[in-house]
């Protein structure tokens, strides 16, 4: 009985706690709120995106980025003498949440600038939204269609994202392939569970086509799969020159683990869904030599200014980890909405999304960003990077940095 | 009236409240399945996504109007119901548990797979038909229809179903018959709440209907208190706002909810309300002179 | 006196199962409690071995009350109960059940010594004891009931039920063995529906009515009671 | 066929796995009459009310009702045919009231479907046979003196009304034939008296009633003819006295001392 | 190219029989689906790698380490979510069941992040030739691995005695307690074994698919006890069988180009199987009783 008692008192504390620290929260965002609208002293960005969850890691690293843009630019005295505030918020990568959260920032937290979210699905489904309440969002990781327009074909007026996009990156790729490495042959591996995976795989098979390269056998795997025994054994007979993997990073590496160890010598070419140690960490040697296209030259030994700049800082700042695509574009998504406003001279989105879309060639530490007449991104030149062992063990290299025009 | 609600309330409280009022309606059309019949049905998600898909799929691609759409999404989880059930029904406790969970996940790969569901890709496009007046006017429905249902003939039989299959045949009761209506009924409210679904968020993908949906579903029902329409209103209530007032938990909260569903069962093993006769707590003198006609709440 | 039960208490919810009831058992004897179903011997029996947990009331067993302990302490203290129905472990043995009966025990010479007991009073058990105890008839089910609550080598047994569905012929082999039991230093209470069987080898005995003993008496006293000839014995 | 009975059984016979439970059983029971069964436990008894009414089907053998041919048919199809039970170890739906569970054997005489259920509020044809319904109810709790229990749950009542309950419950089902499983079995010698009052008003309502139960007094008393089973085979039947003086009876179920 | 898809498919079929047998053995007793068990797999899991990775240990001390950290987790979560609820409803423990899951999941990703984790290479990719077929030295210690997890399983609850005393309360809970047998005991050991046996599952799941990840017990779990329902639940010859089984068949699956259908194919074949026979492939049908 008495333990009983004990675990109720707990409870009930625990409880209490929780609503306690719930109506905390929401008295600070009003007060922060009222002053915020009535130019205050702050202007507050939002945050979309998962921080639990199975896909976690791409909000945590863009939020990573958006922070240390913060940082940077209040040390600086801000923007338009205000300080830059994050609001930050996770909705554990559900849709329900994720629309909630885009609510809760605009009508509560009243954010001038949503940041994310880092997958297509979800910045889709809110992309509504943003545009009715009249608030940026400016998506650090979208690639697939419908983003910045509707599905007829209508632009968005609030809605950006700062993203290579596949559509721009991997014709240009497919076409180095053909010409530079003489590819004939590929196999392509779809990860049908993932909206990126399954648009990158439409853009790769058009470009394909274009350049000549012939498609030997097309696999589908999911990205939770851990062994690709069967898949493997099924593309060894077809002897591509090479395997095109539009997944991610996971499933890339285990993925070529498996045709080495089949005694297949091929390499495999993907997007940026691949960029990140885990490559190397899942793959191991199986890895080395399979390339990857970014918009962000994430070689430290090439990188330079500001991008040099920033890989130190941040590994510095994170016991040597290196920044991945993910943190860059988080970082490089305050820093646009930060230029646009001082631009526009307000923090008011009606006029700042107008200095958005006259961003030209401007310098980030992810690459150079055009945003073009269609409200799309254009990062040039695209690096394509090959995984090497380096002095401090496997890293990327780039390959080639391939100009693209719009 | 939307427009009034809309100038009290900002679009926050209106997203979350307008979804919990769909939770809602999937939850009481479960809580007749499992709460009055006591069938076990660990695919509530799955009916779910056949409303929500299918509504969708008929105003986006073959521009049905809405509530055509609406009424369309409850039926073929109806139907997808029925279809399952046949066979399922037969089998009872856990068995039947882990084969509506089974189909459950068929029906998420299914739809992951197929064209006309955008597999992956999801389903974009969807017109906002969902506002919370009509959201909330369904939930009134669907808890008069449970009400009534509960308190007819129809129900009485199913709870008799729950207490003792074997004695409610020998009474004359065709239990599969009984079952398999039951069923259809509860996921026809989950079809109906799926369309709904689908016509708030406005996009929908395979991976949001998973088994955890369905234990979710199924923890707002047992939380609430199994057979009690006021308790799984309120196990609804507290599960869906319980992430939203966490958010200031941030990476903690999920960690939180868990342990608070692990206490909460604990502390109220039949629910928030199970055990607790609404009726006779109010109508105490009253339920004593007249005739009663409420069949007991669940636990 | 060995075994006291003072007032006791047992209710299922809202039903009622023992209303107080009081009674005794002295070292050596054979109890009998009988009474119409739901009556609550049962009850009692299963409340005695810790399986219930009374309302109200004490149970004590050489100066220890037993109502506050758990099941697998009463049997350690010496009072092993023989369910009703037998509830032999179907998919195990016959020699694997009896080794459970011998559970709370360490000396494995002395179990050795018990089983060879068991098997001397039960040759038809010795004879199956590889057999999964679920093919065995129903008689044999009870002496491998029997056996099994021997085997912890109890001061107190408790059988519930002995007679139920086994041929008369049966049933009055293991009435014997119950005497037979009884002789060599156990003491027993005894449930039974048969009151004619029960009272034919009980020293005192019983009479349960709903929850409540209606009469008590040495066996021989209440076999001649006119109310309990009537009520129990049918007959008129 | 012979029209006088209203059940007949016709070697009637059922296996579980290896074991025969009933073996080619034969019975006829005329209509109006109280026929007992007895045997002891095991014998297969409650395993003949379960072929009756439907729960198990023999491995072969005919069960007719009325001279209709019922074997195998489930068991709510036999309820309504007129066919009622009561079971030996209490089956009632414990969370709903006494009156609850008296409607519910009303179920197979009334209508009810998903409309009529959702319009019930305000349905007038719905709202009248839900009161004769619940009229009905109360006389056949009144008969098993229930009727001031109406709103207590089943569960909370005493093991006597509870078997009474299930009488009460059996009765609304109009059936034409009552089986009872052991009803008498946990009664008190008083309540044993006032059940077979109750029962020879059963029977006098034109009712036929088959019944199981252990307590000689009460079986001696009150059957028109009594069958002995044993092993799953019938080894007697006959008046009362006939039975109690079979010779077979006494070695197998009565014991040979009974004076 | 077949012979070579049943190595495949038995040696994922082990790993799914040792994770089924936790789940039989506790629902043979308890009659709770502990749904957690898929999360005591994954903690497994994440010890044996830290086990390697932080201590430098090699697979054997690893995979034991492992089991015991898991044993003692098994114990502390029934005493904590399931104890209480012993005499509650089926669903309320199932309930508690599925927050203890959501809770350890989120525990783990909270102190290790999200993403996958690297298993490394504590055993050469040395390949054996058996016939026509390869076998790499990875799934023969699987293999061999299982088969001695599972050998000592028979053995203590074929001829020690608490394994029997387990055996006697998954088939007469009461009557079990009135041997003396310590109920409370015999489940916290039921836990252990179960908790155990997850955990050496984890640890070979690592090593042969390379990784681990906060969530890769929700699926295995599901699917383990899928296992376990098809080879009869409470059964344990059935949950190896019954993992065996689906192992194969879902590789076999892979292989015949229905990768995509991969989780379907569990679930289908449980379904098809529960339709024919009720109570699973060595389950014991049930009789109403009346």
């Amino acid at each position: 009985m008495k333990k009983k008692g004990l675990l109720l008192t707990i409870m009930v504390l625990l409880t209490l706690a929780l609503l306690a620290a719930g109506c905390g929260g929401e008295k600070d965002s009003k007060d922060t709120a009222a002053s915020g609208s009535g130019g205050g002293d702050t202007i507050k960005i939002g945050f979309l995106g998962a921080t639990t969850g199975d896909q976690a890691d791409f909000g945590s690293k863009t939020l990573a980025g958006m922070k240390m843009a913060a940082e940077d630019l209040n040390k600086e005295g801000g923007v338009l003498g205000k300080k830059i505030e994050i609001v930050e918020e996770d909705h554990g990568s559900k849709l329900s949440e994720g629309v909630n959260v885009v609510q809760k920032l605009i009508n509560r937290d009243k954010v001038v600038a949503i940041v994310g979210d880092p997958t297509t699905g979800i910045t889709k489904a809110v992309a509504p939204i943003a545009e009715s309440s009249h608030v940026v969002l400016l998506s650090a990781g979208a690639v697939g269609a419908n983003v910045v327009n509707t599905e007829d074909g209508k632009l968005r007026e609030y809605v950006y994202r700062n993203t290579l996009l596949d559509a721009v990156a991997a014709p240009a790729v497919v076409k180095y392939l053909a010409e530079e490495l003489g590819w004939k042959k590929v196999a392509i591996v779809t990860t049908k569970d993932l909206d990126y995976s399954v648009g990158l795989t439409k853009i790769f098979k058009k470009a394909l086509a274009d350049n000549g390269i012939e498609v030997v056998t097309e696999e589908t795997i999911m990205d939770k799969d851990r062994n690709f025994a069967a898949t493997v054994t099924a593309i060894k007979p077809h002897q591509p020159d090479g395997i095109v993997f539009t997944g991610y990073y996971t499933a890339g590496g285990l993925f070529m683990k498996e045709v080495k160890k089949q005694g297949l010598d091929i390499n495999m070419v993907g997007g940026d869904g691949l960029l990140g140690s885990t490559l190397w960490e899942m793959g191991g040697e199986a890895v080395n030599g399979s390339m990857v296209y970014c918009g962000f030259e994430a070689d430290p030994s090439m990188a330079q200014g500001k991008t040099k700049d920033f890989i130190e800082r941040y590994s510095e700042a994170n016991n040597g980890e290196m920044p991945n695509m993910f943190v860059a574009q988080g970082y490089d998504a305050v820093m646009m909405l930060a230029d646009a406003i001082k631009a526009a001279n307000s923090d008011d989105p009606v006029k700042f999304k107008e200095e958005i879309k006259k961003l030209k060639n401007w310098q980030g530490v992810s690459g150079t960003i055009t945003i073009r007449e269609n409200h799309e991104p254009l990062k040039s030149p695209v690096y394509l990077l090959e995984v090497v062992e380096g002095e401090n063990g496997q890293q990327f290299k780039v390959k080639a940095a391939i100009p693209v025009e719009g | 009236m939307s427009a009034f609600l809309e100038s009290i309330l900002d679009p926050y409280y209106i997203q979350v409240l307008t979804l919990l009022g769909v939770y809602i309606i999937a939850a009481l059309g479960l809580n007749l399945i499992t709460g009055v019949t006591g069938m076990f049905s660990f695919g509530h998600a799955a009916y779910f996504a056949v409303g929500a898909y299918g509504a969708a799929i008929l105003t986006v691609k073959y521009q049905f109007p809405f509530y055509g759409a609406l009424l369309a999404g409850g039926i073929m989880a109806a139907l997808a119901a029925v279809i399952i059930g046949f066979p399922a029904l037969r089998l009872t406790g856990d068995y039947l548990g882990i084969v509506t969970l089974g189909f459950g996940e068929i029906i998420r790969v299914v739809f992951l797979n197929l064209d006309i569901t955008g597999g992956a890709l999801g389903l974009a496009g969807i017109a906002k038909e969902s506002s919370i007046v009509l959201v909330y006017t369904l939930v009134l429905v669907t808890i008069y229809v449970m009400y009534a249902l509960q308190n007819s003939r129809f129900g009485r039989a199913l709870v008799a179903i729950r207490e003792d299959d074997i004695a409610a045949e020998a009474m004359g009761i065709n239990i599969s018959a009984y079952k398999i209506k039951a069923f259809a009924i509860g996921c026809f409210f989950a079809g109906v709440a799926g369309a709904l679904y689908a016509h708030l968020l406005l996009f929908l993908n395979p991976t949001d209907f998973g088994f955890a949906k369905s234990f979710e579903f199924l923890c707002f029902v047992v939380l609430g208190g199994l057979g009690s329409i006021p308790g799984v209103i309120l196990g609804t209530s507290v599960l869906t706002l319980a992430p939203e007032f966490l958010r200031s938990l941030s990476d903690y909260r999920m960690l939180i909810y868990g342990a608070l569903m692990v206490l909460m069962m604990i502390f109220r093993p039949n629910g928030l309300l199970g055990g607790v006769d609404l009726q006779r707590l109010v109508f105490k003198n009253k339920y004593k002179s007249q005739a009663g006609r409420s069949t007991a709440a669940g636990g | 006196m060995l075994l006291e039960v003072n007032n006791l208490h047992v209710s299922y919810g809202a039903i009622r199962a023992l209303a107080g009831i009081s009674f005794t058992l002295n070292k050596g004897e054979i109890v009998a409690l009988i009474g119409a179903n739901g009556a609550g011997k049962s009850t009692t029996l299963c409340t005695i071995s810790g399986l219930i947990k009374p309302a109200q009331g004490s149970i004590m067993f050489k100066n220890m009350d037993l109502v506050k302990m758990p099941p697998h302490k009463i049997v350690n203290l010496g009072i092993s109960q023989v369910p009703e129905g037998r509830r032999v472990f179907p998919d195990m043995t016959v020699l694997e059940n009896l080794e459970m009966g011998a559970y709370t025990r360490k000396n494995r010479s002395e179990i050795k010594e018990s089983l060879k007991n068991v098997f001397q009073r039960f040759p038809r058990l010795e004879e199956r004891k590889h057999q999964l105890a679920g093919t065995l008839s129903g008689g044999e089910q009870q002496m491998l009931a029997m056996g099994r609550a021997l085997m912890s080598k109890p001061e107190v047994m408790l059988l519930d039920e002995p007679s139920m569905g086994l041929a008369p012929m049966l049933v009055k082999e293991i009435f014997e063995i119950i005497k037979d039991i009884n002789r060599s230093g156990t003491t027993i209470l005894l449930v039974e529906q048969n009151a004619h069987m029960a009272l034919s080898i009980a020293h005192r005995a019983y009479v349960l009515e709903t929850g409540e003993i209606a009469l008590s008496g040495r066996a021989e006293e209440l076999a001649n009671n006119e109310q309990v000839r009537k009520a129990y014995l049918g007959e008129d | 066929m012979d029209m006088s009975a209203l059940l007949e059984l016709q070697n009637v016979t059922i296996r579980f796995g290896g074991l025969t439970a009933v073996d080619g059983v034969d019975m006829k029971i005329d209509r109006g009459t109280i026929r007992a069964l007895i045997g002891p436990n095991g014998a297969g008894k409650s395993t003949i009310f379960n072929i009756v009414t439907g729960i198990y089907s023999p491995t072969a053998g005919r069960v007719l009702f009325n001279g209709q041919e019922i074997t195998g048919l489930p068991p709510h199809v036999i309820t309504k045919k007129g066919i009622a039970r009561t079971f030996q170890n209490i089956r009632l739906f414990g969370k709903m009231t006494v009156l609850d569970n008296v409607k519910i054997g009303q179920h197979c005489r009334s209508s009810c479907d998903f409309l009529s259920a959702v319009t019930g509020f305000f349905n007038p044809k719905v709202k009248k046979e839900e009161k004769e319904i619940e009229e009905r109810s109360l006389e056949a709790l009144e008969l098993m003196e229930l009727a001031d229990k109406r709103y207590e749950y089943a569960q909370s009542l005493s093991y006597g009304e509870q078997r009474r309950l299930e009488i009460a419950r059996a009765l609304a089902t109009k059936p034409s034939l009552l089986l009872l499983d052991e009803p008498a079995a946990g009664m008190n010698p008083q309540e044993k008296q006032t059940l077979m009052k109750m029962i020879r008003k059963i029977q006098d309502m034109g009712l036929t009633i088959f019944l199981v139960e252990h307590d000689m007094k009460f079986v001696m008393n009150l059957s028109d003819r009594i069958a002995v089973l044993d092993y799953g085979r019938k080894i007697a039947a006959g008046s009362p006295e006939e039975v109690q003086k079979n010779p077979d009876v006494i070695a197998a179920y009565l014991g040979k001392d009974v004076d | 190219m077949f012979e070579q898809q049943i190595i495949n498919g038995l040696t994922l079929g082990a790993v799914y029989a040792l994770i089924a047998l936790g789940y039989t053995m506790v629902y043979g007793i308890i009659q709770l689906i502990n749904f957690a068990h898929g999360e005591i797999y994954m903690i497994g899991a994440f010890v044996g790698v830290m086990m390697v990775t932080i201590l430098g240990q090699g697979f054997f001390v690893s995979i034991i380490a492992a089991m015991m950290v898991c044993m003692i987790l098994g114990v502390l979560l029934e005493r904590v979510a399931y104890r209480p609820l012993r005499k509650s409803t089926r669903l309320a423990a199932l309930i508690s069941a599925i927050g203890a899951s959501i809770f350890l999941q989120n525990a783990m990703m909270l102190w290790k992040g999200p993403q996958p984790v690297g298993f490394p290479q504590v055993i050469n990719d040395a390949i054996y030739h058996i016939g026509s077929v390869e076998v790499t030295k990875v799934q023969l210690i699987i293999l061999a691995t299982s088969a001695v997890l599972m050998a000592i399983l028979n053995y203590i609850v074929k001829y020690v005695k608490i394994g029997k005393a387990m055996r006697a309360a998954s088939q007469d809970y009461d009557t079990a307690s009135l041997m003396g047998i310590n109920i409370n005991r015999v489940i916290s050991f039921t836990f252990a074994i179960g908790s155990a046996l997850a955990a050496a599952g984890g640890v070979l799941v690592g090593i042969y698919f390379n990784t681990v990840e906060p969530l890769m017990g929700v699926m295995a779990g599901l699917k383990a006890f899928c296992a376990a329902v098809l080879g009869g639940i409470g059964s344990i010859p059935g949950a190896v069988l019954g993992g065996i089984f689906l192992g194969v068949a879902e590789t076999i699956g892979i292989a015949a180009g229905f990768s995509t259908y991969k989780d379907a194919i569990a679930f289908s074949l449980l379904i098809i199987v529960l339709l024919f026979k009720p109570t699973g492939l060595l389950g014991k049908p049930i009789q109403r009783k009346v």
